[in-house]
């Protein structure tokens, strides 16, 4: 009994310790944050406008690398005569954009998204799969 | 006569140069757990990075290879693993990991929000409460800490953690960690379900302001200050993943930065893998604690979400207009970052057009550093 | 007078900073070998991933860099190659070469067709004759074992084995069968044509099936346990390539495999070629063993050839329709993949429509577990 | 002499030991593979007629890496118009093919084949070899 | 009364387990000092990949972090930097960064134009000059030599000698080695504008031949061999750079040539920087001796600039038409390449069509082979 | 005093040494080169009307690989015709050169100066740093 009460004593103490020292972080945080943001925030009436001027651009990076795209652009512009605009480039499937813990993910996961588009082709037999076996495609 | 003689010594030799001898049927029962695990890594992708390096390293603890771990004596020198699993014993390994962590991880989004990191500490309640049942259950106070950490759901801290409190549990702890964390999609869903109503789960929050590389370097460095100054025995965790995060954030050591997030995490996790495996021999892992860990870790994974959610429903009630939704509370229990996609899935199954990811990462991230700080104290309590 | 005097002494203190005073004679011949080596390498491509640091250890070990390998002694630490050579001598390198020889190799063609496993172990005959031979002119049957090994083709196996059974003949050894593999395009084609007919040279052999993920999984799990029952003083080895294998064929841990591919293997290639050089001093290298062992190897290349190329012929006697086309014997003798770009070039010499190459990786890969567990065989037969 | 019957011995044992390990794994191989395969002869049947139906592209893959074939293939429609198929693309020179142990020839062979097609490129003076000296191109 | 007793109690264990009671003011001191670091390597980019580790290195010093570098005691494992620090204080480390600067290092310019070392070796007197005035301000001999050797501009060598030589100078010579070739286009050019005249700088140089890769592979053993046998002490960096070099003029090692100069070069520079910080404790820096250096530092930069200079003016008394310009000799300090593009800039200053950069090459990594030079000597004079 | 006249000593020595080992591996060099350069001076002239035949080439090669320049020319003669020559191609802005030792300013200089051409994108907000941040674009 007394040996409970002890753990009880600990796991007390224990929760206060990570509540107080994650509210610490917190305090700071928004402390910091609150010097920050009243910079931005002059900084944004400044930028309104030409923020949203590549709307087509912004909406495709999540996905598509840039040079990708220049080169997809290019090669519209050669087929279709330069008249026309391209609106959206997406990539297939079970993208999951570059919010930035993708790294991240990588790691724990286990399972490669795609570093490159050469991850999605379909797979040709037996040795589609080698770029999972490390080698170079 | 003299050459049959000569033929059955031969062949008593021959014999005797194998090891079939050694095998007991504790291994062989370990060979079908080694399949469950490949089967669960390979076919089931639970966390595969470090469970396909675990259940070799079994593989081979359950094999007649003395050889391999064996301690130098005399003039022989030691095993292979005799060596590489040092880095597990001393406690390099697991820092190394989170000096990888720190450098792939963006703390932007708790940044931001950093109201969230009450979630990620209130999710670290499932690590006491885990505690308590252990101990309630005959397991001795440290023990009952190295389980408890299960319920963090970090893998290198569990490990780390466990060699400290509870060398002897090692393997079932990090396989339960890393199976659970592989199971974070199943488990939490029916929790978080149960703790809310379809009016919180379609609270829409605001969206998060960008944060600069100045805040970003900041708060590595206050983080680092914070912690250390109240929980020094987490100084090795929270120093190196602060580390890799500065080197990432300061954007002027890309070098580095790649290093820490490829070559040297990817290196130390085979290591670490195999090391952790390796301890997984059948006396050591077929008996009832292991099962006991098995179902302590569940009840830890299960009060850890349920404690995060809780706690944002909580919050909600001083929050005025800006509210949480609950369902990124569950996201405290790190498992970075599957808990934030299952915030995510379900915060889209009661309103398709709600984004919860990022916001999903606040708590995600601070659950790291809460487990952390948590396994600093155990250790503060207990090691010294 | 006492000014020339002074003058005197600071040159003799100037001389006796330097180490001209130490240059030895060898060493002299030494630089010769050196440059040799070095021309073989950069020049004429003879592994010149082994051999160019093998021949830079070699350098630096025939200059007066006491410096460099001394023990720590008193408060004064060791020399940089006093650590590095750690790894050689603890046998650590050797598997983690395996690890990600393992990681690069693919057991398809010997899955696809397992009777070329009896190719693979065939040739390890030249490693005992050569043990015989070697034992027959003087050697001990310690150091008779580690120069047989030469005839395995295999380079870290037979540093294994050499640091395990006679470590002064490391890099004699070493030398040996990174060169010799490198000659296998010379060596090998006589003896093949010599003992083959035109007609079995033109054989053509079915197409192998396709192995899938899982078959390969299975084999490496399969081999590990086979081959640590049955020899377990090979584990260290069979166990690296093992686990590397099932990294890479796993396909969920692409990380790992990458790592073991390349970080992994490289820098320990580094490490593992200067420290086998640096043991490569005058007085261990220019005597008659180097020679002796230098011809022994020879002899080692030739017999094991010349058993995979019979065995494959006596296998033909047994195999109605399904024949072995024998010039892909001469493969087991693994130096992956030369043995087997010489059978697919013997074989297009005789029949240029004829694709030998996946059919000699069979033995080629068999030939690299068959020496692995003749090293282990020798390990238990003398090291306990 | 004595030695020598011991060696003689040793050798005996050794090489049956090698013989009968490796023999071992080629028994449980096949006794694998005859599972294996049986089930892929039925989908063998099935499988006969969509697999030469891309007859042009699996003869390519080989060397070209399939998103440089598809950058081929667009620029080839947008210069000829649409009307055309490419039916071989080839890598010149020579080319080792990826069969699986590329990887490891790489490693114990010490030249690098090719990564990538810049290393088909004639060299151009003295930097030309810079890629063997480890830098990035 | 009892209840509030055992809630001090509580309270004081809590406390008892922070840290915070053990900030001494020297710590905050720190602090300050780590923010400028970390200021001057983010935002000034002054060596950011060594200057970033450095600093954080040494905010984990300056926080209650004994547990970090605690020696091993009894069954207690040692901390996580009384291992990693082992390579700075075991001097594996600086020659491994040297393997790395070795395989990224193109001797080329200085092949082409081998008059140049003699401008490489000129900028040393700067590092003896220093070692005068630091013995002359009451250093001992030792720390003098550790002290000068920050002339040299080349980090490695100074933290491999000041290891040996004065191990709790490191830190302060580290910082300022670093620190200094970063401030190399703002200390050199008045330095080098004062010493010449208008005409001198405006010297159009020769352009250099094409050097082919057997004369690049006979230039780094012939390097070696010399160096070795003249100034044995330096064989550990000499040995190391030119192995690098080797293999990377060589051409047929991409793989290690690729390895020195990403992973190991980049692992170990992580655990070089932070282990360097993290002697970097208050009490051993704070102090006199550490604002001493700092200024013996500058000084030790300005004449090793002024003596390259005025050795080109010498050299070009005896040079007939193929004058040197001798703002390239400044570029003899090393600070590769920095103090190169120095030379560049001051060059096209005077002269807009003149490119001085790969004549500057040559002197700069001829600097790089003669401050290891004099690390040795001054380890063969005053370390046996 | 003494102190003093010792340190002088070490410092004579220690300069005379450094000088007489960097003096001695000029000699060295300037000899071996003395060999090399003979040879050279023959094919020199052999070789003289070849090198500059390919001037645009080699103005272009610093920034520019080479097989980029071969996809632009192709691309180029595919679509004009092949009556066209591409005189100049030319990597924008703040390009380095490939001078030897870039890898080494890489190191010791900590910012990337460009591995790939897309580095040369222009900014696209706050994601538009990842690169720097270790992640794969
Ligand atoms: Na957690
Ligand atoms: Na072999
Ligand atoms: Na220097």
């Amino acid at each position: 009994m007394g040996a409970m009460l002890e753990n009880l004593e600990m796991i007390g103490t224990g929760f206060s310790v990570v509540m107080l020292v994650l509210a610490l972080i917190w305090a700071a945080c928004a402390l910091i944050g609150l010097f920050f943001t009243r910079g931005t925030k002059v900084e944004a009436k400044d930028a309104e406008k030409p923020a949203p001027s590549q709307p087509a651009l912004a909406a495709a990076t999540p996905g598509v690398p840039p040079h990708h795209l220049v080169a997809i652009s290019a090669a519209v512009a050669a087929t279709l005569g330069g008249g026309y605009r391209v609106t959206r480039i997406a990539a297939p499937a079970h993208k999951v954009g570059d919010w930035p813990l993708e790294g991240r993910i990588q790691t724990f996961n286990g399972h490669r998204t795609r570093a490159d588009w050469a991850a999605m082709r379909p797979p040709l037999g037996g040795a589609a799969q080698n770029d999972k076996r490390g080698n170079r495609p | 006569m003299d050459g049959t003689a000569t033929e059955t010594s031969k062949l008593e030799q021959l014999w005797h140069l194998t090891a079939i001898a050694d095998v007991t049927w504790q291994m062989a029962v370990m060979w079908v757990v080694v399949g469950v695990l490949f089967y669960l890594a390979v076919y089931r992708k639970f966390e595969p990075l470090l469970l396909v390096p675990i259940a070799f390293g079994a593989l081979l603890a359950n094999l007649p290879t003395e050889g391999l771990i064996n301690a130098p004596a005399g003039e022989h020198g030691g095993g292979l693993y005799y060596y590489i699993s040092k880095g597990v014993d001393l406690e390099i390994f697991p820092p190394l990991i989170f000096l990888g962590v720190g450098a792939l991880t963006d703390f932007g989004p708790l940044i931001a929000n950093p109201r969230t990191l009450l979630l990620g500490a209130a999710a670290q309640f499932g690590v006491f409460a885990t505690f308590l049942g252990a101990a309630a259950i005959g397991f001795s106070p440290m023990e009952a800490g190295a389980i408890g950490i299960i319920g963090g759901a970090d893998g290198p801290t569990s490990i780390f953690l466990a060699n400290k409190l509870a060398p002897h549990l090692l393997a079932p702890i990090a396989v339960a960690a890393y199976s659970y964390m592989a199971l974070v999609p199943l488990l939490q869903p029916p929790i978080m379900r149960l703790l809310t109503t379809e009016k919180e789960r379609k609270i829409r929050m605001r969206s998060l302001r960008p944060v600069s590389r100045l805040e970003k370097l900041i708060f590595a460095a206050m983080v680092t200050i914070v912690v250390i100054l109240l929980v020094p025995a987490a100084s090795a965790l929270i120093g190196m993943l602060m580390l890799g995060n500065f080197l990432r954030e300061s954007l002027v050591t890309e070098r580095l930065t790649k290093a820490a997030q490829n070559e040297l995490i990817n290196v130390v996790t085979i290591f670490l893998g195999t090391s952790v495996g390796i301890t997984m021999t059948g006396e050591r892992f077929l008996n009832g604690d292991t099962l006991k860990i098995l179902g302590l870790g569940v009840i830890a994974f299960g009060i850890a979400t349920a404690c995060g959610v809780l706690m944002a429903k909580v919050m909600n009630l001083f929050s005025g207009t800006n509210k949480i939704n609950p369902l990124i509370g569950s996201a405290g229990v790190s498992a970075v970052p599957m808990a934030a996609r299952v915030s995510q899935v379900e915060g889209q199954r009661a309103d398709p057009g709600n984004f919860l990811l990022m916001h999903a990462m606040g708590p995600n991230v601070a659950g790291v550093i809460g487990t952390a700080v948590v396994a600093g104290y155990f250790i503060a309590w207990y090691a010294n």
